[in-house]
């Protein structure tokens, strides 16, 4: 099957006067059409760049300084400003991690949908409502709300409206990127739940971008765990859940305690545990990547 | 509409502050007011008039629960007293000839900044980096750094006298009647030119770097990239999502900025001899004019303060968030 | 503190607090806790967990005498100190009783060094020696950090140091009781059972009670001795951890524990039934209810109407 | 509301020849014609109403107005004045003597105590006014002929004559039509009814309001205005030099005597002897050439100013010794005074206390403030400490007033004959103790050789008789040094001929070149447009 | 409009401020404070040594007239023969005195009331806000302008009249960011720890509101000088002080404009703008320190261009953005 997304060796350097940062070091992966990819990793590793990398919607003192980013077929890398424009949200739609401040506060949420449709169909403003009222009812919130502002609206159903919001153009990738971590657990459910339904009903690609290795596990298809801006372990996540083989993604597997069974003492990562001289990935199963050599160990027991 | 009656209610609660600071001012400033008032107007007032006087500026021996209703009654029934210095003219009758001109020049030259100030600061932010955003700004806080009244000496001698270009002084040239007609309004224009373009020049700088400010805060909030992630044309991001939200604070600090703008305003209308209510301040200051000082106090902060609630009306027109559902 | 022999660390009854909330838009009461009863026993870790909103924080900072409750009983040690502690709570009182924030990012001051935070707290509860030095070494060491913390300001540490810093500045009253406020919920996720770990290990090793805040049931699971569930100001059932969440009986305990995500769950969390429960909750929240015990060997208990408890 | 009114009608064609005047101490204007108010607009006094007689204090001529004569009996009891004939009010009503008895009724209703000495008027008959004087009293026939006459049949009968704003006056003057009434503009146009209509040869008056001398002067300098009042920085290089053929000034020093006025009840003060040694010690030419920029002349030892000038004795000239800029001979008379001067520079009294006082003069008269700059400095090089003391008017003018003060820089009176100014400076009668209020005499000063040959004066309508008086008064002023006199005020004036001619000149003093005083109505009789 | 600018920053949170010494140490490597910090010991030095340079009254009336500049008057003299840079050196020491003096005690109100309001909060809060808010919106110079004429002339009432019409734009910035500090958690750990109100005020809230502190001041001073001016321009200051506002005084009232005496007029005024801006050029400086995204960017760049793409050595790639 080849592949819908296709990074490789992805660079993104963060230039500032004193230093320049790495936010993501030769990262590569494909995500195949109809595909769930899990990105984990613990705040700061650079989940993040990579998804906005991938729509280029980095700021200055961010820039891509190596690699590439093939979307079926194309180089996103190459597109210019206004082929770039045509191309976000209508083939690649993306959830960002906090629902509270990606709507327009000052905005109705009916307009701000609308503007999506209109922008990228030539289509009226009655139409673009209809289609609005649609998308609404997909997402199960009432219609009648989309006259409301954002703040009018819970945290949940936020989320869903830019889910909705996500959908109108039937992208072929959704990036969501830690699209519940501000939630709660229930509704947090929810939002999985319908993404999903949407999932499969559209036949959408999904990057999911979350730290909660036990909703990674519980959607995902496949998963990439990273750690400072590296790939360090790529493989299913059925093969993960009990195989993993990379010591940092043992560690975050080992931080979750679980809800049902007897009550084992975890470890989870010791503080001022570094990993460094992060190697390739090498394929060590089929389909199941990690980084060579357990890295350094830099830790002071507790 | 609750957000309105109470903000409706601070203002009437400020007006009424001023009120009392208007009772306070004479009564515990050092000094008799009357006494100092008199030694100008001799022997022109009659031991009637002395007495209102007196009782206006607490210069009697009532205790001050006694004066202050009174005081209150007064101000409410819109009795400000009677001017000294343009005995026995009312106060209100000459204040009232004198807030439209301030009016019309504090009105104008505050929206030619804001205007310009704004786009010119939203512009900015939107290119970091370019000749606006670096050179522009400085030069403008270098402008706004100057004191009104010297900015606007500088301009009526270098253009009013210098080049000859605009009116030297007044709101109109002297002979014409006040009418709607184009000779009359183009004539007032023209005669506004000057003094507003000094109270721009001098406020134009803050409003520029206050919207760049907020802009480029704005410009990093989670729905631009949103907006930005969804495909939208530069032009709406920038005006139907950045500048509207950033345009906020500038409209709250419209309201701020009032004050300013009618300071302003009064050394401005001094420089130019516009027959505004600064003007007539000085002049009653000059004269000693205490109960036309007083009421021009209060009519401007009265004046201030309407403004501020239209401000507030016009507010919650444009952020959802404090409207109620 | 005169503190009385046998009784529990914390005691607390019917205790309410009300905020009344809203700028100049709506002026709305929120009824953030509303008749609590708890107990805290000496050395025991009890979690308290709820949605967001459900007035877990409320109750803690009650506790910690940040808010002062409208009305109810809280005993510290026997002690009735909303009585005797009208305004403000006693030196004696905060020495026994100590908070761990949520944020670790906001509950040091970023404008001092660790030193002077923790050598505060001593000097301030007059526990500080002579080898004040020595005396902060053993103290960060307590926690599991290096003595080079010790010169630096909170801005050059990690969340998971930060935390522990959190705990430290705690430690050094020696207090009795501690009040964890969600300390690990802004905490990477590969350091968050490490300080899980230190909690456990001041209970068993200094008897510190302990009340745990979190909406992270396994967390919680993990940690704790007991949980009580907490929903719109009101405890709703509560027991021993693994009893409880073995056979929870509240429909608000039932979908929480339905929600917690886990990897052997092959469908998700299904919808219908949150439904189900999301009804049940409302009714049993609209009739009149009575703590039920459930089981008398864990403690279990729930908060149901008077109808379902004779049903069971 | 506003209606369409395009025509801005008189104003817009009549401006070529409207007599353009500033008025630069009014900000704005209200509509207030009543000659008593001190706020009346501008010109009330001067175009609207006129007075019996005038005096005019140039030339020291008297012409008369709206009197042909007027004769003093021989007791000096009684005052008859003849008026003129075919008078009428700008609205048509004959003008008579009526009048003359209803406005001095008036005056003295509204102002309590003026005229003290005029105990009745009547109209003899149409034409004929007359005053009974409860004493002889010759300086009141000035006083008398020049109080502004309005008519009877509008004023008789209004309740508050004081609170009148007479929006619409009648008056007998020569532009009484006011028209196109602006905040900061009005146009006076001429009186229907003229009794000269020959002299009515401008089609108006248009005044200007600012609040200062900078926007009056502006408006000058562009050309805005024909006549220019009021202080202008060094005139030729400002106003003439724009335009040499056309504008031209004329500062006649006819104003009063300005006069650093020492309080004589502090013992420092009481000492004639230190007035003159301080005297001495100042630099005339120095404050009028830099502080009053030059526009004004050095007093003399007269202390009289260039409107008396007729009076001044000529015997007189150079003798006083105190008035020359002298400071070697100031230290002199303060060291024999027992103000000597101490190692470190500075004098003290014959008490030990240093010999340091105050000269308080209004903060907004800043002509004046660097005129008590220059003394504070004169004074230093002699090692005396006058500090300036400048807050607003008012404060100054209280202090002066209740005798609180130490020393200030003061106007004098100014009235046809001198006798107002010696009154006010050396009578016990308007001599009144420290912490009683009083408008003249603030230096408190009285000489009883003084008061005879004042009420001499007054007794007598003998010129001769009346000037001898005077030559007397002047030596005494010498030898006690009452005030320090400084320079008399001068009348500014400054005007341009583009648009209109017959001005008052040096050559041709028929009148000063002020706006606000009777003389006015003399120039706006004369003027007419330029060809 | 002072006020403006940082209200806008005050809305910003801001992370990992260490108090003043950071603050300062900042100051020191950024430009625009350079600049201005440099203008700024220009004048103060200038004001210091006035009496050095001009050691004699420098008002002392001479007669000998307005005299252009020449090289035994720099800046030549005015109608009255006085020394022009004299004037304004010797100006310089009253208009800083008076503006830092005011600036400082307004800031200082500021802070009381802010913080105050901020930390107890209920019916305190309310009062202190009212009057702050009433205070805000009265308008400043009128205020000045009448107490200026109820109070006697003189270097003390413009201060207290020009402290009265500042404090309160300070104080509801210093408050709402105060009241920000307050619902810190840090501020709850110290009162959990048992701490002082008053030290938690002082040591907890108040260092981390340095910044603020430090625009608050400035803006006061550059508001302060600017009121001064205005007051004294007007006549309503002590017209025998010399500062820059009488300059400018008897500038006007000598004519000089009039006579196209620019020397006279321009320098005091300019004294006054590049103070002013000096200020505001530390005001900015303080912004951008604590608010990096107003820094200058490297590259001019419109704010929502796609990331710059910089693979391969060349940057044709980017420059297609
Ligand atoms: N604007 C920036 N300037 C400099 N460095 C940055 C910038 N944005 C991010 N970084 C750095 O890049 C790295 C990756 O950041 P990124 O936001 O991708 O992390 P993340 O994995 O999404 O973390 P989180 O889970 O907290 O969202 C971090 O170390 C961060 O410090
Ligand atoms: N200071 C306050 N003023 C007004 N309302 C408050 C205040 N503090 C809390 N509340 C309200 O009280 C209720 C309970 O809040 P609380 O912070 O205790 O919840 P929580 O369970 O800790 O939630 P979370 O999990 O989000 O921390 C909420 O509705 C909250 O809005
Ligand atoms: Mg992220
Ligand atoms: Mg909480």
């Amino acid at each position: 099957m080849s592949a819908l997304l296709d990074i490789e060796d992805l660079v993104v350097e963060y230039v500032s006067d004193e230093r320049s940062v790495r936010g993501a070091d030769r990262v590569s992966f494909s995500i195949t059409p109809g595909e769930i990819l899990g990105l984990a990793g613990e705040s700061g590793c650079g989940k993040s760049t990579v998804a906005n990398a991938i729509m280029r919607l980095l700021k200055d003192p961010a820039r891509i300084s190596g690699g590439s980013i093939r979307f079926d077929g194309s180089d996103v890398l190459q597109m210019s400003a206004d082929e770039l424009r045509s191309w976000r949200w209508r083939e690649t739609a993306m959830v960002f991690q906090s629902a509270m401040n990606s709507l327009n506060p000052v905005m109705r949420i009916a307009d701000q949908i609308i503007d999506v449709l209109r922008t990228h169909n030539s289509m009226s403003r009655a139409a673009a409502r209809a289609e609005a009222v649609r998308l609404m009812e997909l997402v199960r919130i009432d219609p009648d709300r989309l006259k409301a502002y954002p703040h009018q609206l819970s945290g949940g159903q936020r989320q869903r409206v830019v889910i909705a919001m996500a959908c109108a153009l039937r992208p072929r990738l959704l990036i969501l990127d830690e699209p519940t971590t501000a939630l709660d657990v229930v509704v947090q459910q929810e939002i999985l739940a319908q993404i999903k339904d949407l999932q499969k009903e559209f036949g959408f690609s999904v990057l999911f971008i979350t730290h909660d290795m036990s909703l990674m596990l519980e959607l995902s298809d496949r998963i990439g765990v990273m750690y400072a801006g590296r790939i360090v372990e790529l493989a299913p996540a059925s093969v993960l859940k009990n195989g993993a083989r990379h010591a940092y993604t043992q560690a975050l597997l080992g931080a979750f305690p679980s809800i049902t069974g007897p009550r084992r003492r975890l470890t989870g990562l010791a503080e001022g545990t570094r990993f460094t001289d992060i190697g390739d990935l090498v394929e060590v199963a089929p389909g199941h990547f990690v980084a060579p050599g357990d890295a350094t160990l830099k830790t002071e027991e507790l | 509409m609750r957000f309105i009656l109470r903000r409706l209610g601070f203002y009437l609660v400020a007006f009424w502050l001023s009120i009392t600071l208007n009772f306070l001012l004479p009564r515990l400033m050092p000094g008799d007011p009357v006494s100092r008032m008199l030694s100008r107007s001799q022997g022109q007032l009659d031991p009637s008039q002395i007495d209102s006087l007196r009782r206006l500026l607490g210069v009697d021996d009532r205790p001050w629960w006694e004066q202050y209703p009174e005081y209150l009654w007064r101000v409410i029934t819109g009795d400000l007293g009677i001017s000294i210095s343009r005995f026995p003219t009312p106060v209100t009758e000459v204040i009232g000839s004198q807030l439209p001109w301030t009016l019309l020049l504090g009105f104008t030259s505050l929206v030619i900044a804001v205007i310009i100030g704004n786009l010119l600061g939203i512009l900015a932010a939107w290119r970091r980096g370019s000749v606006l955003d670096s050179f522009v700004p400085p030069f403008l806080i270098f402008l706004g750094s100057f004191p009104y009244f010297w900015l606007a000496m500088g301009l009526l001698y270098v253009f009013g006298i210098g080049l000859g270009w605009a009116p030297l002084s007044h709101a109109f040239s002297v002979g014409l009647q006040p009418s709607f007609s184009w000779v009359f309004i183009s004539d007032v224009a023209a005669h506004l030119i000057m003094p507003a373009l000094s109270i721009v020049f001098v406020s134009i700088g803050g409003w520029m770097l206050a919207m760049r400010n907020t802009m480029i805060g704005t410009n990093s909030e989670d729905y631009i990239l949103m907006a930005e992630a969804k495909g939208l044309r530069p032009s709406r991001i920038m005006f139907a999502y950045a500048s509207r939200n950033a345009m906020l604070p500038a409209v709250t600090n419209i309201g701020m900025s009032i004050g300013f703008i009618v300071g302003g305003a009064l050394l401005t209308e001094v420089v130019f001899a516009y027959p505004g209510v600064g003007y007539q301040l000085m002049a009653a200051v000059q004269g000693l004019d205490y109960p036309l000082m007083q009421g021009m106090f209060l009519t401007i902060t009265g004046a201030v303060l309407l403004a501020n609630f239209l401000i507030d009306i016009i507010y919650v027109r444009l952020d959802p968030r404090v409207r109620v559902s | 503190m005169n503190a009385q022999a046998d009784a529990p660390a914390i005691r607390i009854a019917g205790l309410d607090k009300t905020f009344i909330q809203g700028g100049f838009r709506s002026r709305r009461e929120v009824k953030a806790l509303n008749g609590i009863d708890l107990e805290i026993g000496r050395g025991e870790i009890v979690a308290l967990v709820g949605e967001s909103g459900s007035g877990k924080s409320t109750l803690a900072r009650c506790i910690a005498r940040l808010e002062s409750p409208d009305r109810g009983v809280m005993e510290v040690f026997g002690e009735d100190v909303l009585r005797t502690q009208r305004r403000r709570a006693s030196k004696a009182y905060r020495s026994d009783v100590q908070m761990v924030f949520q944020d670790p990012f906001g509950s040091l001051n970023p404008t001092q060094r660790i030193e002077h935070v923790l050598a505060r707290s001593l000097r301030l509860h007059g526990k500080a020696r002579p080898d004040l030095r020595a005396q902060l070494v053993e103290l960060v060491e307590s926690v599991g950090l290096p003595a080079d913390v010790l010169s630096s300001f909170p801005h050059e540490m990690s969340g998971g140091q930060r935390q522990r810093i959190a705990i430290a500045r705690v430690l050094a009253v020696e207090p009795k009781v501690i009040l964890a406020d969600e300390p690990t919920s802004m905490l990477d996720v590969s350091v968050r059972i490490g300080v899980l770990n230190l909690l456990a290990k001041l209970r068993d090793e200094h008897g510190i009670a302990i009340l745990y805040v979190t909406h992270d049931l396994a967390s919680a699971r993990y940690l704790a001795d007991r949980i009580i569930v907490m929903h719109r100001g009101t405890l709703v059932e509560g027991g021993e951890s693994l009893a409880l969440l073995d056979a929870p009986r509240h429909p608000y305990t039932r979908m929480l524990v339905g929600a917690v995500p886990d990897p052997e769950r092959t469908a998700p969390f299904d919808p219908v039934e949150r439904e189900n429960y999301r009804v049940q909750i409302a009714d049993w929240a609209a009739s009149p209810s009575e703590r039920v015990v459930i089981n008398e060997d864990s403690g279990h208990w729930a908060w149901m109407p008077k109808e379902a408890a004779r049903h069971a | 509301g506003c209606t369409a009114d395009t025509s801005s009608s008189q104003g817009g064609d009549g401006s070529g020849t409207m007599l353009t005047i500033p008025r630069e101490d009014m900000g704005t204007f209200s509509r207030n014609f009543n000659p008593f108010s001190p706020n009346a607009a501008p010109m009330t006094q001067q175009a609207i109403y006129e007075s019996l007689l005038i005096y005019n204090p140039a030339d020291g001529s008297t012409v008369p107005w709206l009197a042909e004569s007027w004769e003093a009996s021989g007791d000096g009891l009684t005052l008859t004045f003849h008026l003129r004939d075919g008078v009428k009010w700008s609205d048509g009503e004959p003008f008579t003597a009526t009048d003359v008895a209803t406005t001095f009724a008036l005056q003295q209703q509204i102002v309590e105590g003026s005229f003290p000495y005029v105990e009745g008027v009547e109209a003899a008959d149409d034409a004929t006014a007359v005053f009974t004087l409860s004493e002889p009293f010759s300086p009141g026939l000035f006083e008398v002929g020049q109080q502004i006459i309005v008519p009877d049949h509008v004023w008789a009968d209004q309740a508050d004559p004081d609170r009148f704003e007479n929006p619409e006056p009648v008056g007998t003057g020569p532009y009484t039509e006011v028209s196109n009434f602006q905040t900061q503009s009005f146009d006076l146009l001429p009186n229907p009814n003229y009794w000269q209509p020959d002299k009515q040869q401008i089609a108006g008056v248009r005044m200007l309001a600012f609040a200062g001398n900078d926007g009056a002067n502006l408006a000058a300098i562009n050309g805005d205005v024909d006549w220019a009042p009021q202080f202008m920085p060094d005139i030729q290089t400002t106003y003439v030099d724009r335009d040499p053929e056309h504008r031209h000034y004329w500062f006649p020093p006819t104003g009063s005597m300005v006069n650093w006025q020492l309080n004589t009840t502090e013992e420092m003060f009481s000492d004639p002897e230190v007035r003159k040694a301080l005297s001495l010690a100042i630099d005339r030419e120095q404050i009028v050439d830099v502080g009053m920029a030059g526009y004004t002349i050095p007093a003399d030892c007269s202390g009289l100013s260039g409107s008396y000038e007729t009076w001044k004795d000529a015997s007189l000239d150079g003798e006083c010794g105190w008035i020359a800029f002298d400071p070697e001979e100031a230290g002199k008379m303060l060291d024999e005074a027992g103000y000597e001067l101490g190692s470190d520079g500075t004098r003290t009294t014959p008490d030990g206390e240093p010999f340091a006082f105050d000269i308080s003069v209004g903060s907004t008269s800043t002509d004046w403030l660097s005129v008590a700059n220059i003394i504070s400095q004169n004074l230093t090089d002699i090692g005396v400490t006058a500090t300036v003391n400048a807050p607003d008017w008012a404060a100054v003018t209280a202090g002066y007033e209740q005798g609180d003060f130490d020393s200030g820089i003061v106007w004098s009176d100014n009235a046809p004959t001198p006798y107002q100014y010696y009154r006010s400076l050396m009578s016990s009668e308007t001599l009144k103790p420290v912490g009683e209020q009083t408008f003249s005499n603030y230096h408190r000063f009285s000489d009883p050789k003084a008061d005879e040959l004042i009420d001499a004066f007054a007794a007598t309508s003998d010129e001769a008789e009346q000037h001898d008086i005077v030559n007397q008064l002047q030596q005494l002023y010498v030898d006690d040094a009452p005030v320090v006199p400084l320079f008399p005020g001068p009348e500014w004036g400054a005007y341009t001929d583009a648009r209109f001619t017959g001005w008052p000149t040096e050559d041709n003093p028929y009148a000063t070149l002020s706006t606000r005083s009777p003389t006015t109505v003399l120039v706006l009789t004369s003027l007419q447009p330029a060809a | 409009m002072a006020s403006t600018k940082t209200e806008a920053l005050a809305m910003t949170p801001k992370r990992g401020s260490r108090g003043g010494a950071r603050l300062f140490r900042n100051l020191g490597r950024n430009g625009k404070a350079i600049a201005g910090i440099a203008i700024l010991v220009v004048f103060i030095a200038a004001a210091l040594l006035a009496p050095v340079f001009f050691p004699e009254d420098p008002s002392r009336i001479l007669s000998g007239g307005a005299t252009p500049p020449s090289l035994e008057h720099l800046l030549g003299t005015t109608a009255k023969g006085q020394d022009v840079l004299a004037l304004t050196l010797w100006g310089a020491r009253s208009s800083l005195l008076v503006g830092f003096a005011a600036g400082i005690l307004a800031t200082i109100v500021a802070i009381l009331v802010g913080l105050a309001g901020a930390y107890f909060g209920g019916v305190l809060d309310d009062i202190l806000s009212l009057a702050t808010n009433v205070f805000l919106l009265i308008p400043g110079l009128p205020l000045l302008v009448i107490l200026a004429a109820f109070m006697p002339p003189g270097l003390g009432t413009v201060v207290i009249v020009l402290v009265i019409t500042g404090w309160a734009g300070g104080a509801r910035i210093l408050r709402s960011q105060g009241l920000s500090i307050r619902g810190k958690d840090y501020v709850a750990a110290s009162i959990v720890a048992g701490e002082s109100p008053l030290r938690i005020m002082l040591r907890d809230i108040l260092p981390n509101m340095a910044s603020i502190v430090m625009s608050t001041l400035l803006g006061c001073i550059i508001g302060s000088i600017g009121a001064q001016a205005g007051l004294e321009f007007l006549g309503l200051g002590d017209s025998n002080t010399i500062s820059w506002g009488t300059n400018l005084f008897w500038a006007t009232s000598d004519g000089s404009l009039m006579l196209g005496q620019w020397w006279i007029f321009v320098p005091s005024g300019l004294a006054i703008a590049l103070v002013a801006f000096a200020l505001a050029l530390c005001n900015y400086a303080v912004d951008e320190i604590t608010n990096p995204r107003l820094r200058k960017p490297r590259r001019a760049a419109s704010a929502n261009a796609p990331t710059l793409v910089t693979v391969g050595a060349d940057d044709g790639k980017g420059a297609r953005s």
